[in-house]
């Protein structure tokens, strides 16, 4: 029973670091951005390639897996995404699944299709009991590290300008430059930062979620549910959608096998048609 | 051009079945590498086409391939519902269709004109049902994917069990897309049972293996047992040690200690940047012998019956052991091994320790 | 003057000389390249699938990533009519589109609220459910087997299904012309011009006594239907359905299409069904394992450079 | 008096299109300028462009000896630009407070200081930009400008919209807040009386050029010169 | 000819905290040409909004000749006379202002639901979006993207909208704001010269053309009606000269 709940929101978390980018790129700046799953895979990629060819240390590839995904995230909002940013939504569906097949192709070019196979350092091997409750070592890292992002990321953006003045470029670039936002900055960082974070959701889910070249599209629609659940205006919307989602799909599969995928998109169906905006959406006015 | 005898092979070569397209098209290729490809006066030219497992892909390229490059016959299929929506055009254009892949019971059944090279499940689930309970395994949970090739040894392992006195108290069956195995094997850790029978395509096994250890199931006293699918060869090595003492029942295993393998595995390897081969592999390879026996047989005219009568009954040593395809069910009958998956010079291979012969597959047995 | 009005009006309504140019060129393919009639079938099914979805989509601007419920739905049931009660083809069309308009009816009410992402999910949501229950029901369905080996009853009861695919191709192509006529009527009727002015102003659609919510329902049952109609082709000029009909990527795929060919005129879908059926083909030809990576690169260039500008290269080098 | 913007040969437009022509003026600290002419003249492309967001093809911008058309926008802003634009064009997904934090530079102006001056608006702290009516839009564009703490305030058509009680004591904040604190303002306004009482000088566009610069009192006084170059001298 | 048609009763809008509108009851008579002023956000607007229903209110109760349209919806109320304009304008960008007009008026004729003849087969319809296009200087424009004209065209077509559905009751909510000085009192006039039977309420900050237009006004206050009563009383009250008109000629100077 807390095992499952353990489980559960590990699971979640998880889910939460893959997609709490896309709930930023998509909720924030507006963008529809179907390739996030491609930098998660990335991020996943950097990390499983540096300890099997490298043996680079699993706790070293983290960050690097952050950098890089971050920097190729920069590369392309640079070069091909800011065109993109004034085009209709269905244009950014098309381009950024685009990129997916161009990703997917390429990962299995270079890597191959195999499902990639890591080896986690014996210290996040083991498992531990406390009565009915066992947790195993590494989703307890995963956990620790998830909850860690998510207390910084909510500080920088309830606590500084930062939050703000992305929304404010993505209302009104125009205005918003003439009122002495960089636009063009606060854009670069915010895609190159929500990249940053799928990769290293990419990196710590390789283990858990299997890596292979087909994880951008595998995952898509959990990230999109996240995302849609959760609303788009905070960072706790996402996070509780996806604890929400951790929880009831482990739950769900543990107490009822038999009912499978049904059970996680009859409860995405049902919130949203009770609140067709997400859990959490941004009202203003209650002062 | 007349002379030219077109097998055509559809594969998935891209999506989450792409493994098994390459090992195969490898596999063909290198048995053309070593065979020529001249057979009985004709030349041979393989047409490789992907179907990205959609049977009604399949299904247009087949029709393409029979109507537009008149192919003599049509090979591979990954998945078994690929290879029932191509049935009914090796019926109607009396093609025949070498199945090399997709491992349901039924495929057989779906034309006169299909001919298998690979295995059923039924086949190596039987075998393992008759293993566990002589070691000391009494009760079983199964956890298989949910689609026709799991639910297939979900029923036969566990009828099979039943009837040699085991106890089965649950059958847990997991999305094919699932990407956590973590609530099932909760679930089974909780039911406590002696073994745990493992049925996932070839891919998902690892992660199962991992999870499996990480949960500590086999410090609760759970073994691990399988199908060959979950101890693949070509990915066995990536594995690592939570996969060392897993025992499965499967007809083929790159460890397999004749020289007809041994040959078979290092040119295979030879030939592909050192990729081991695995049963997908010889599945491909033995259905090429059967083709170009068939041609031979049949003096290189190459109609699709004639083709079909010299397929049927073929006896021959494949890099697996001794197979013999029944001429009644068109079927492949061959040995199933047990083995255990063990380090030999730094490497992990599936080790055969027991030997069912000549299995026929038990769906059509009744 | 007046007349001038009226005349101005008609215009968009007014069928194009190069639309029946189109249409002969359409119907002449199977004879024209007999071998590649499977194809045209196969992309006059999915130009009818990428046209139904432009009703929701470029009509009643409701995004879907769901509309292969409907699809799914159409080929099951022609499957299950043709097993159980009747092989004829044309029979079976008409129920599937029944079944389907039904399904699309009771789920209009779900995307008549929120956002374009909920839409999304709950479209995509409701196809996956199906998806699940035609795994599950597996007794009705075949499960994953899916339904096998149907023998449908020769079109208008004189041509069979060829292995060559030629009755195929020239019964999807038919059926889809008759739909196509009936949508480009709906498009440009007063019902059509709701559509458009709900899609533009919701707000204002409703100041000037739009219903909007009873027009939303009638777009996406009609949709719907004809989805189902696809659906049901795709099962009977192939003799199986099977679970891949409900997969996230047909839904995905159609959006695909209808999005390089243009939403919002109908033609759109048509357009986009040739091109990415036939680039996939072309290309998965030369190369299996990699012709994604190939597929991709168009769709990245074809948002970058822009539809109009890539079809005319001499505007290449010229500043936006 | 010292100078603070100098303008000379601005030409500048949207895309091809020029709609400026050669446009200069110069405007002193602390000193406010009354920018008239017809509809479509080019008022709001003149104010857009020294903000920066249309398309500059000739001339200079020089602010307080910096060179501005050499920057792109948001630095204008930093070197001391203020700016009201015509469609308000409040940022609709920030609250009320947002809008004035998320632009606002160290200075003289708070968003408290705002507050004060519109009370309205400390009621409404928390409502989004969409959830406001459209005067108090209105006059949220102005606060959000003041708090960016610029040397020169450009105030394209602030009048519009408000209630006639607010327009009177926004026109004698605006003269307050030029002659205490050294702030200068350009300011566009459809009805050229009330604004002329607080403008120290004026110019006229027609057909983006500038076709009269006189001092802000004579043309008050001289209604038959205002009918001739406005058309409609109310 | 003097009977109310649009009246509503307690009519209250509370957003979270805010009483945007307070306990309002309001009485439009037939033909009237009413102003309603009143300081910014004092809930004008949101009025209009409750009384078409884009916003549904906390309480209070709307009658339109006779019956209880509280519980109808947008289009409905439309559909028995009522129509209004936006103070920022609502149009149908992709259109082109004939085929808006176009759709309304056969929308308006009942034709809106019709899936066979194309939209303009109707020929009355076409010479009466023809006729609207002349009356409010929209003809030369008539096939340009209505997404692409000027602001002063876009709130002409505004008005012609609101007008092809033939309202008995108009509701207009600041209808000339950036329509240019010259040719805002022609747009009133067009508005004054409706048939008499046809009711208008006016929204507007202009005083000098509600003055010229309104025969009766009702000032709001903080959501609330402050008082009501012509124009002659309205410019003498001394609390509406405090809280919106402020005390003229008092000579602001540099
Ligand atoms: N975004 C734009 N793209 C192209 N042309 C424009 C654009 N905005 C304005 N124009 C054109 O530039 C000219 C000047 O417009 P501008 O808005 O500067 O006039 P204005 O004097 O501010 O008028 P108003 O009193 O109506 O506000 C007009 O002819 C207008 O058509
Ligand atoms: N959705 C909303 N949520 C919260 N408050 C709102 C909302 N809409 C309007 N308000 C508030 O209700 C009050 C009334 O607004 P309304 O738009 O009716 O004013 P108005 O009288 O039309 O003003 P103006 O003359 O400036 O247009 C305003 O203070 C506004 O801030
Ligand atoms: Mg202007
Ligand atoms: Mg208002």
């Amino acid at each position: 029973m807390l095992t499952i709940l353990f489980d559960g929101i590990a699971y979640g978390m998880l889910l939460f670091v893959l997609a709490v980018g896309l709930a930023v790129t998509m909720g924030l700046m507006n963008f529809i951005n179907l390739a996030h799953g491609a930098f998660a895979m990335v991020g996943g990629y950097i990390t499983v390639l540096l300890m099997q060819r490298l043996d680079v240390p699993f706790l070293a590839c983290l960050p690097l897996a952050f950098i890089g995904s971050a920097l190729l995230g920069a590369v392309l909002e640079r070069t091909l995404y800011r065109p993109l940013y004034r085009k209709p939504h269905l244009d950014q569906v098309l381009f950024s699944i685009g990129l997916v097949f161009m990703a997917v192709a390429a990962v299995d070019y270079y890597v191959g299709s195999t499902q990639q196979i890591t080896q986690l350092p014996p210290w996040l091997k083991g498992r531990t009991e406390i009565g009915s409750l066992g947790m195993g070592h590494y989703r307890l890292f995963i956990i620790a590290v998830c909850a860690a992002l998510t207390i910084a990321l909510q500080f920088v953006l309830a606590r500084t300008r930062f939050g703000s003045r992305l929304r404010a470029s993505v209302d009104d670039q125009r205005v918003a430059a003439g009122m002495g936002i960089n636009v063009n900055l606060v854009f670069l960082s915010t895609f190159a930062f929500g990249s940053g974070l799928a990769g290293l959701g990419g990196a710590l889910g390789a283990e858990v979620l299997g890596l292979d070249p087909s994880f951008p599209l595998k995952f898509m629609i959990y990230f999109l549910i996240v995302v849609a659940v959760g609303g788009t205006s905070s960072i706790t919307g996402p996070l509780l959608a996806a604890l929400l989602l951790g929880v009831a799909d482990v739950a769900g599969k543990y107490y009822i096998p038999k009912m499978g995928a049904f059970i996680v998109y009859s409860l995405m169906i049902v919130i949203l048609l009770w609140r067709p905006n997400g859990l959490f959406v941004r009202q203003g006015g209650k002062a | 051009q007349d002379n030219v005898f077109k097998i055509g092979l559809i594969l998935p070569m891209t999506g989450q079945q792409a493994t098994t397209g390459r090992q195969i098209e490898a596999a063909a290729r290198l048995w053309m590498a070593q065979n020529g490809d001249t057979v009985a006066g004709r030349k041979i030219q393989l047409i490789v086409r992907d179907d990205t497992s959609l049977p009604d892909q399949t299904r247009r390229l087949a029709q393409e391939l029979v109507v537009n490059e008149k192919v003599n016959v049509l090979a591979g299929m990954g998945i078994t519902p690929s290879a029932l929506a191509v049935a009914p055009i090796a019926t109607q254009s009396k093609t025949p269709l070498v199945v090399m892949a997709a491992a349901t019971s039924s495929i057989t059944e779906a034309s006169p004109y299909i001919v298998r090279s690979s295995f059923t499940l039924p086949q190596v689930s039987v075998a393992m049902a008759d293993w566990a309970p002589k070691n000391g395994i009494k009760t079983v949970v199964t956890l298989v994917s949910d689609y026709g090739p799991g639910l297939d040894a979900e029923k036969y392992f566990s009828e099979r069990f039943a009837f040699n006195g085991g106890k089965v108290p649950e059958k847990l069956r997991v999305p094919l897309r699932n990407p956590d195995f973590a609530p099932f094997l909760q679930k089974v850790r909780d039911l406590k049972p002696d073994a745990l029978f493992v049925f996932v395509p070839s891919g998902a096994g690892a992660a199962v293996m991992k999870q499996f250890g990480e949960r500590g199931m086999d410090k609760a006293g759970i073994r691990l047992i399988g199908t060959g699918d979950v101890t693949d060869d070509d990915q066995l090595n990536d594995m690592g040690d939570v996969a060392l003492g897993v025992v499965t029942s499967h007809h083929y295993s790159a460890f397999h200690p004749s020289p007809a393998n041994k040959k078979f595995v290092a040119e295979f390897m030879k030939a592909n940047k050192n990729l081991r081969p695995n049963f997908m592999a010889v599945g491909g390879y033995d259905g090429m012998r059967v083709i170009y026996e068939a041609l031979k047989k049949s003096g290189g005219k190459g109609g699709g019956d004639a083709l079909l009568a010299a397929m049927k009954g073929q006896i021959f040593e494949s890099p697996r052991g001794p197979v013999f395809i029944d001429a009644q069910t068109r079927d492949i009958v061959q040995n199933v091994y047990l083995r255990k998956v063990e380090k030999k010079d730094g490497q992990l291979w599936n080790v055969e320790f027991d030997v069912i012969k000549d299995v026929k597959d038990p769906g059509k047995s009744k | 003057m007046s007349a001038g009005g009226q005349g101005d009006l008609l215009r968009a309504s007014r069928i194009q000389p190069w639309e029946p140019v189109v249409w002969l060129l359409a119907f002449a393919a199977p004879l024209l390249f007999p071998s590649h009639a499977l194809m045209v079938n196969e992309i006059a099914i999915f130009a009818l699938f990428a046209m139904s979805l432009d009703l929701v989509l470029g009509y009643g601007g409701i995004v879907s990533l769901g509309h292969a419920a409907f699809f799914g739905l159409g080929a099951y049931v022609s499957a299950l009519f043709c097993k159980h009660v009747n092989p004829d083809p044309h029979l079976g069309l008409l129920v599937s589109m029944g079944a389907a308009a039904l399904l699309g009816l009771a789920a209009s009410f779900t995307v008549l609220r929120g956002s374009d992402l909920t839409r999304l999910m709950v479209t995509l949501g409701v196809a996956l459910i199906l998806l699940e229950l035609a795994n599950k029901l597996d007794w009705l369905t075949g499960g994953t087997d899916g339904i096998q080996g149907l023998m449908f009853s020769p079109v208008l009861g004189r041509f069979e299904f060829d292995l060559a695919g030629r009755t195929a191709s020239y019964y999807s192509l038919t059926v889809l012309l008759v739909l196509f006529l009936l949508a480009r009527r709906i498009v440009h009727s007063p019902f059509g011009a709701t559509l458009q002015a709900i899609r533009d102003n919701r707000l204002r659609a409703m100041a000037i006594g739009v219903p909007v919510h009873a027009r939303l329902v009638a777009i996406y049952t009609v949709a719907a239907a004809m989805a189902g109609a696809a659906g049901a082709l795709f099962t009977q000029t192939s003799g199986f359905a099977s679970l891949d009909v409900f997969e996230f990527h047909r839904s995905a795929d159609t959006l695909l299409m209808l999005v390089i060919g243009g939403v919002g005129w109908l033609y759109g879908g048509l357009a986009g069904a040739v091109v990415f059926k036939l680039m996939q083909d072309w290309i998965s030809g030369i190369t299996q394992q990699y012709w994604g990576f190939w597929l991709g690169l168009f769709l990245v260039v074809l948002v970058l450079v822009g539809r109009e500008r890539l079809l005319k290269p001499w505007t290449w080098w010229r500043k936006s | 008096m010292s100078e603070l913007l100098r303008v000379e040969n601005l030409s500048a437009g949207y895309g091809e299109a020029v709609v400026l022509h050669e446009v200069s003026f110069a405007l002193g600290q602390g000193e406010t300028l009354a920018l008239l002419g017809r509809n479509g003249t080019g008022k709001t492309t003149l104010i857009n462009t020294l903000a920066g967001a249309t398309r500059q093809h000739a001339g200079s911008i020089a602010l307080a000896g910096v060179a501005l058309h050499r920057l792109p926008s948001h630095e204008r802003a930093q070197a001391g630009i203020g700016w009201v634009p015509q469609e308000r064009n409040i940022f609709k997904s920030l609250t009320v407070h947002e809008n004035l934090t998320a632009v606002a530079r160290p200075g003289a102006w708070t968003p408290q200081r705002v507050y004060e001056m519109f009370p309205r608006l400390a009621e409404r702290k928390a409502n989004l930009g969409t959830q406001l009516s459209g005067g108090e839009q209105q006059m949220l564009a102005m606060g959000r400008a003041l708090v960016v703490n610029p040397k020169l305030l450009l105030l394209d058509e602030p009048l519009e919209g408000l209630a006639p009680i607010i327009v009177s004591e926004l026109l004698r904040a605006i003269a307050r807040i030029t002659r205490e604190e050294g702030l200068s303002a350009i300011i566009v306004e459809q009805h050229p009386l009330a604004i002329l009482d607080i403008s120290h000088s004026a110019i006229v566009l027609d057909h983006g050029t500038v076709v009269h610069a006189d001092a802000a009192q004579r043309l008050r006084n001289d209604p038959a010169l205002l009918d001739r170059l406005l058309g409609v001298a109310r | 000819m003097n009977e109310v048609v649009l009246s509503c009763q307690g009519l209250a809008k509370r957003f979270g905290g805010i009483v945007a509108t307070n306990d309002v009851s309001l009485e439009l008579r037939r033909g009237a040409r009413h102003a309603l002023i009143g300081p910014n956000g004092a809930g004008k607007t949101t009025l209009v909004n409750l009384l078409t229903g884009v916003l549904e209110p906390t309480a209070g109760r709307i009658t339109l000749e006779g019956q209880d349209i509280s519980r109808l919806a947008p289009h409905q109320r439309v559909r028995r006379g009522m129509v209004r304009t936006f103070q920022i304008n609502q149009l149908f960008a992709s259109m082109t202002p004939l085929q808006t007009l176009a759709l309304v008026v056969s929308q308006q004729r009942g034709l809106g639901a019709r899936w066979w003849p194309a939209l303009g087969r109707d020929r009355g319809v076409a010479e009466r979006a023809q006729q609207l296009l002349e009356q409010f200087h929209l003809a030369e424009v008539a096939h340009q993207q209505t997404g692409h004209l000027a602001y002063g065209k876009r709130r002409l077509l505004e008005i012609a909208i609101a007008l092809a559905c033939e309202p008995r009751v108009l509701l207009l909510d600041e209808p000339v704001a950036g329509v240019p000085a010259g040719e805002r009192e022609e747009l009133l006039q067009t508005v004054a010269a409706l048939p008499a039977e046809v009711s208008v309420l006016l929204i507007e900050h202009d005083m000098d053309l509600v003055f010229s237009f309104a025969d009766r006004m009702t000032v709001l206050v903080n959501g609330a009606v402050l008082t009501e009563g012509t124009p002659d009383e309205i410019a003498a009250n001394p609390q509406v000269k405090a809280v919106y008109l402020g005390y003229e000629n008092e000579a602001i100077h540099v």
